[in-house]
């Protein structure tokens, strides 16, 4: 390596720095430095005649490595790097020493131990730079082609925006239909737009876009590669009904012996074990549940297109992206760990969803509200909020869409039931939104909702088949006793990200299971991974609006990264000494951003993927792997450096 | 099975037809049931103050010498029947195994005693005769055909949650034991809901007001039988029923003597409580007789 | 002197009252709310409003310790505890709650319950 | 003169490293003995730079990283960090120094005042150790 001739320049910062510590001092001190050749200090570096002082001094004495003892990095690094390769250096050759921010700033009692430290610091970062390798950013390539994972609005939204701007989508869904659990309910708030209206629409954008690739009832099982560059294998379960042959004449379902549960109706009817989840269905055909199929035969027979086939087996299928957009939405926390409600035990204790079904026109009921024990009328009405919710016992978050929907439940019934009652027990009603407050002062005023602020201790069902529900009021202090026929409760939203999926994608969750964003903030789409983005429910609790936006932002990140073309990175990554490395694998293990892989029995770094946290280079036990520019042998400099005198 | 036994006072004083009844019926099934032969009181209330070490003491001793019996009879299980003495034990074990340094604290008021070593495990009878259902099961010679019977828990076997046998909101353990005896159980929304407990000395009409609540819910669905497995819950249901203006015909009965009488244990049963079994349970002896050949 | 008590409180019952956002579910699944004439939710508001009278507070004595309320308290402020506490600074001053000349039915009432309400209402 | 004590800080730069800037910017003082070494993340920190330390003449090593589970930036740096200075304290006790001289502590960027109550503490617990005896 050539000689080192760096070059220290020291920033009085008004009286920031010269106030505490002593400049003349420092420079003197630092002039010792080994391979110093250069000290130079000034009132304001980071003014123009401050960089200029370092550009010319790079030229004029042939500098090869440049300090600037300032503030922190975090404010003017970028500021000076320009004056660095305007002096043409590369950037890399240059650091910082904070000795504002780390000494005058917080010893200015101690005039002298700053000025100590300042010069301890300012060693350290000579010592670094002496070492550091002039590097150059990575650049690499990108597969114009993205993969959402997920069908429901926030999934085809962000595919329909990707399409729409040209960009090759893969939409993997693990139902048989697009539409997910907006397709289930009744009306939207707090404007009542029938859900499906707004939906299908959309749904059948999807389904025809040139763009889109649709595979539904199918789920992503691995993924392998880095950002730009993806991988992915998609298992595709067995339809076993031709979707293009399919003309939904429905003789097959009216053969099939087989009856369960439907879950679009969220166990409030039964389907057959070949069913289409609702008419507007996409793809619009038939598919076989074939966990409950007994392969009779019948529908085969019958089918007047030949679109069964039987043998159907499932297929994985291999897919190279360039972004992820994971959009796999949310369920409803499990209403039997709420068991003093009674939900599972007595009929008429429901979920807001089931509650979305009876009020939906195409739900099990064609839009009647009844009890479910028996189907006599409701007239009596309990809705209970924050079931599971903000609750330490079981999700300690706020559900955040729940007093919403809740209010909108109570007018749609009041709508159908005007002599009905309707008891709402809240703890707090939350409607920001645009519009939302106005909203739930119309199902007040309009509806003479009976809010009640307070909670449920116990139901049951007493001989009238009625549910007693006992709760207390809280503003009067009294206990309550209602006689329902309905009781409905609002339960929480948990995430449906499986933790498998999560680990694949290196998806950081959060203590409840939701998809961690870098910042929730300034980069709410974006997690850990680099490519990798998130949109609606699993990302946290949202509503409709909400999803549908950050879905347009996943798709719009995801969109600047591949029409950019390629992608830059920092160069400050880890690298093998292959000479060293004897394949032992510990840093493959610990790398957690599985940037390690081991080529011809050494290990190698894949620069795209390394994030540069330098964890392999304090496991390596042979010093093999490197942190560029922080490795241990610059490291221990820096030690030696600041510690001697 | 082997376990260790720590009555309590209520137990030898005002409920032995309950613990009569109970070692018959775990004698019956196999269980051995060692009686402790030093116990300490437990303090029937566990004191909530974290800095009331002193109110633990009474169960901290009690743990220590069935520490030291466990050791000669093999056995760390210390089964309790009172479901006051069950509360405070297995919590006092819980916050010792937890908080070691109060135990510290603890000991250092004992002089006498070994260190406690967290070698003993707080049973409650309900677990015991659970985990041998079929050898109740096998030697059931009674059944009780269509006449319904409730339970009543209380409140101390099922709270807090972090020590109770089953869920406080909805406990089924007793009913879902009963059921697979063949007994018709009858549901009561008002099973874990205290009954006034000790206010029956000095707020009796409180006890009077919850406890009617409880009685009068299973018989209006039909309960003749009301089993509780604690002895001041079933005081107190008992003595409500005695202010009723309305007699209500339900009996308030251990669930261990429903128990006896149904693997024939008569010995242990007083014979007004046999003979009320025998009119209120209306015998199938064809039910009977197929049970007894499937045993 | 509130203040002081308030700190007494949180000390005895390691628990924190500020936690406590008032959705009444102690006052709801309490088996003897009926019988407060100061609900338990509300003898937390006190508490956390530093207001505490220990005249007005009276209905802690009604609270069996049944562990309904701790069980079901959403933000583990757990009533039945903090209770136990400002039972505690009653029963530290001396005072007893019980006049056992009063009691009826001591002779044939289980053992179980005179130990229990000593252990309550005398410390 | 006064002995004043030598300390090395090893701070990450996303979470220790701000809260280090914050303090300045928030004109928190604190003793002027430590002196920080700004790494990406304390997973990078291995036993050989501590010791390292130790060898050339530091007192007390600080190391200051992201809160667990969830702040670090490279998903569980701080981890990696913790179980090698859970080791290395049982190693030092054996050489015959004190593992008190070796402290980690999480501290986010938000944190200055922790920062600042963390090193007088580390200050002031090397003080009561004294100089670390290097065999000389």
């Amino acid at each position: 390596m050539e000689e080192s001739r760096i070059g220290v320049f020291i920033c009085h910062c008004g009286r920031n720095i010269a106030g505490t510590v002593d400049i003349k001092k420092v420079v003197e001190e630092v002039k010792k430095l080994p391979g110093v050749v250069y000290v130079k200090d000034y009132i304001y570096m980071c003014s123009d005649p401050g960089q200029k002082l370092i550009t010319e001094a790079i030229k004029r004495e042939k500098l090869n490595g440049v300090v600037v003892a300032a503030c922190t990095p975090s404010l003017h690094y970028e500021t000076f790097a320009r004056a660095v390769e305007a002096g043409g250096l590369n950037r890399f050759r240059y650091e910082m020493a904070t000795i504002r921010e780390h000494s005058s700033w917080v010893h200015f009692h101690d005039k002298e131990g700053a000025t100590e430290k300042a010069i301890r610091i300012i060693a350290g970062a000579v010592a670094k730079v002496s070492q550091n390798k002039p590097l150059e950013p990575i650049r690499g390539k990108v597969t114009k082609k993205v993969l959402v994972i997920g069908g429901g609005i926030a999934g085809m939204t962000a595919a329909l925006d990707l399409a729409n701007a040209g960009i090759p989508v893969i939409l993997v869904e693990k139902s048989p239909t697009i539409g997910g659990k907006m397709a289930m309910l009744a009306e939207t708030f707090p404007t009542l737009d029938c859900a499906q209206c707004i939906l299908t629409p959309k749904m059948a954008e999807v389904a025809r876009h040139p763009n889109i690739k649709l595979y539904t009832l199918s789920e992503v099982i691995d993924i392998e590669g880095f950002v730009g560059n993806y991988r992915v294998r998609i298992l595709k379960h067995p339809r076993m009904v031709d979707p293009d042959k399919c003309t939904v004449c429905s003789f097959c379902e009216r053969v099939c012996p087989v009856k369960v549960p439907n879950e679009f109706d969220r166990g409030l009817s039964m389907r057959k074990a070949i069913y289409i989840p609702f008419p507007q269905a996409v793809p619009s055909a038939y598919a076989i549940d074939t966990e409950h199929c007994t392969k009779c035969g019948l529908c085969v027979k019958v089918c007047p297109v030949k679109a069964i086939n039987l043998d159907e087996k499932e297929e994985i299928i291999e897919e190279e992206v360039g972004a992820i957009i994971v959009a796999t939405g949310y369920d409803l926390y499990p209403g039997e760990r709420l068991k003093e409600y009674g939900y599972g035990k007595y009929k008429n204790v429901i979920d807001s969803l089931q509650f979305e079904r009876l009020l939906s026109t195409s739900g099990p009921t064609g839009g009647q509200i009844v009890r479910l024990s028996d189907g006599k009328p409701v007239k009596d009405i309990v809705f209970i909020q924050c079931a599971g919710s903000r609750d330490e016992n079981h999700l300690p978050y706020c559900s955040k869409i729940c007093c919403m929907y809740t209010a909108k439940h109570a007018l749609l019934f009041k709508e159908q039931v005007p002599d009905g009652n309707v008891y709402i027990f809240y703890i707090d009603i939350r409607a920001a939104g645009k519009g939302y407050e106005e909203f739930i002062k119309r199902v007040q005023e309009e509806f003479h909702v009976n809010y009640i602020r307070g909670r449920v201790s116990k139901i049951y069902e007493d001989e009238d088949g009625k549910l007693v529900v006992i709760g207390t009021d809280t503003l009067t202090g009294e206990e309550l006793t209602i006689k329902a026929d309905l009781v409905v409760l609002a339960l929480g939203m948990i995430p449906t990200l499986d933790r498998d999926l999560a680990a694949k994608l290196k998806v950081p969750q959060d203590e409840y299971g939701f998809a961690q964003e870098v910042h929730p903030k300034l980069r709410p789409v974006e997690v850990a991974t680099t490519g990798v983005f998130v949109a609606g429910a699993v990302q946290g609790p949202k509503d409709i609006s909400e999803t549908v936006t950050q879905a347009s932002a996943a798709a719009s990140k995801a969109l600047q990264m591949l029409l950019y073309g390629e992608i830059t990175r920092e160069p400050v990554i880890a690298e093998v000494d292959r000479d060293r490395c004897n394949g032992c694998r510990i840093c493959v293990s610990i790398c957690p951003y599985d940037a390690i892989s081991m080529v011809d029995g050494k290990a190698k770094v894949n620069e795209l993927v390394c994030e540069g946290c330098g964890a392999c280079e304090a496991a390596c036990p042979v010093d093999a792997i490197k942190l560029r520019n922080y490795t241990d042998q610059q490291l221990h400099t820096v030690i030696k450096a600041v510690l001697s005198r | 099975m082997k376990l260790l036994y720590y009555p309590g006072c209520t137990v030898k004083r005002n409920a032995i037809e309950y613990e009569k009844s109970s070692l018959a019926v775990l004698e019956k099934i196999g269980v051995n049931a060692l009686e402790l032969d030093k116990w300490y009181c437990c303090g029937a209330l566990y004191s909530l103050a974290i800095d009331d070490l002193m109110k633990h003491l009474g169960a901290v001793r009690t743990l220590i010498y069935a520490q030291k019996k466990s050791r000669e009879e093999n056995t760390r299980d210390l089964l309790t029947i009172c479901p006051m003495c069950f509360n405070v034990l297995k919590r006092v074990n819980k916050m010792l195994r937890e908080e070691p340094e109060k135990l510290e604290t603890i000991s250092s008021f004992m002089d006498e005693e070994e260190p406690y070593k967290f070698n003993i495990n707080v049973v409650h009878i309900i677990e015991v005769l659970n985990k041998k259902i079929d050898e109740l099961k096998k030697n059931i010679i009674r059944n009780t055909g269509d006449t319904g019977v409730s339970v009543y828990y209380g409140c101390t076997v099922l709270r807090p949650k972090e020590i109770g046998i089953d869920n406080p909101e909805d406990p089924s353990i007793i009913e879902n034991l009963l059921r697979k005896l063949g007994v018709k159980v009858v549901d009561n929304p008002y099973k874990s809901m205290c009954c006034g407990a000790y206010h029956i000395l000095d707020k009796p009409e409180l006890v009077y007001n919850n406890s009617k609540t409880i009685v009068e819910e299973a018989y209006k669905r039909g309960a003749k039988v009301i089993v509780t497995i604690c002895p001041l819950c079933l005081y107190n249901l008992r003595k409500t029923i005695e202010t009723f203006d309305k007699k209500v015909d339900v009996k308030i009965i251990y669930l261990t003597e429903l128990l006896a009488y149904m693997l024939g244990l008569d010995h242990v049963l007083d014979k007004e409580l046999i003979d009320f079994f025998n009119t209120v349970f209306i015998h199938d002896t064809k039910i009977n007789n197929s049970m007894r050949r499937e045993a | 002197m509130s203040n002081e008590l308030y700190r007494k409180i949180v000390e005895i019952s390691g628990r924190n009252p500020y936690l406590c956002y008032q959705c009444g579910t102690c006052t709801a699944v309490c088996p003897v709310s009926v019988f407060m004439d100061v609900k338990p939710h509300q003898i937390i508001r006190y508490i956390q409003l530093k207001r505490i009278d220990l005249e007005k507070l009276k209905s802690i004595w009604t609270c069996l310790a049944c562990m309904a309320c701790v069980d079901r308290c959403p933000r583990h402020v757990d009533p039945g505890i903090i209770f136990e506490a400002v039972r505690n600074l009653v029963l530290r001053r001396g005072e007893d709650a019980v006049d056992y000349f009063k009691l009826k039915d001591l002779d044939k009432v289980p053992t179980m319950a005179l130990i229990a309400l000593s252990r309550k209402m005398t410390g | 003169m006064s002995w004043k004590p030598k300390i090395v800080a090893f701070f990450c730069k996303w979470c220790a490293g701000s809260a280090a800037d914050l303090a300045g910017v928030s004109r928190l003082q604190y003793p002027s003995n430590i002196i920080p070494i700004i790494v990406p993340c304390t997973g990078r920190i291995s036993a050989r730079n501590i010791i390292e330390a130790f060898m050339n003449g530091a007192d007390g090593v600080l190391i200051g990283g992201c809160h667990t589970p969830n702040d670090c930036h490279y998903l569980a740096g701080n981890f990696k960090a913790f179980k090698r200075v859970y080791l290395l304290k049982k190693l030092l006790k054996q050489v015959g120094i004190e593992p008190e001289r070796l402290r980690i502590e999480w501290i986010s960027a938000t944190e200055a005042k922790k920062l600042v109550q963390v090193t007088n503490e580390f200050v002031k617990e090397i003080k009561k150790l004294g100089p670390l005896h290097r065999g000389e």
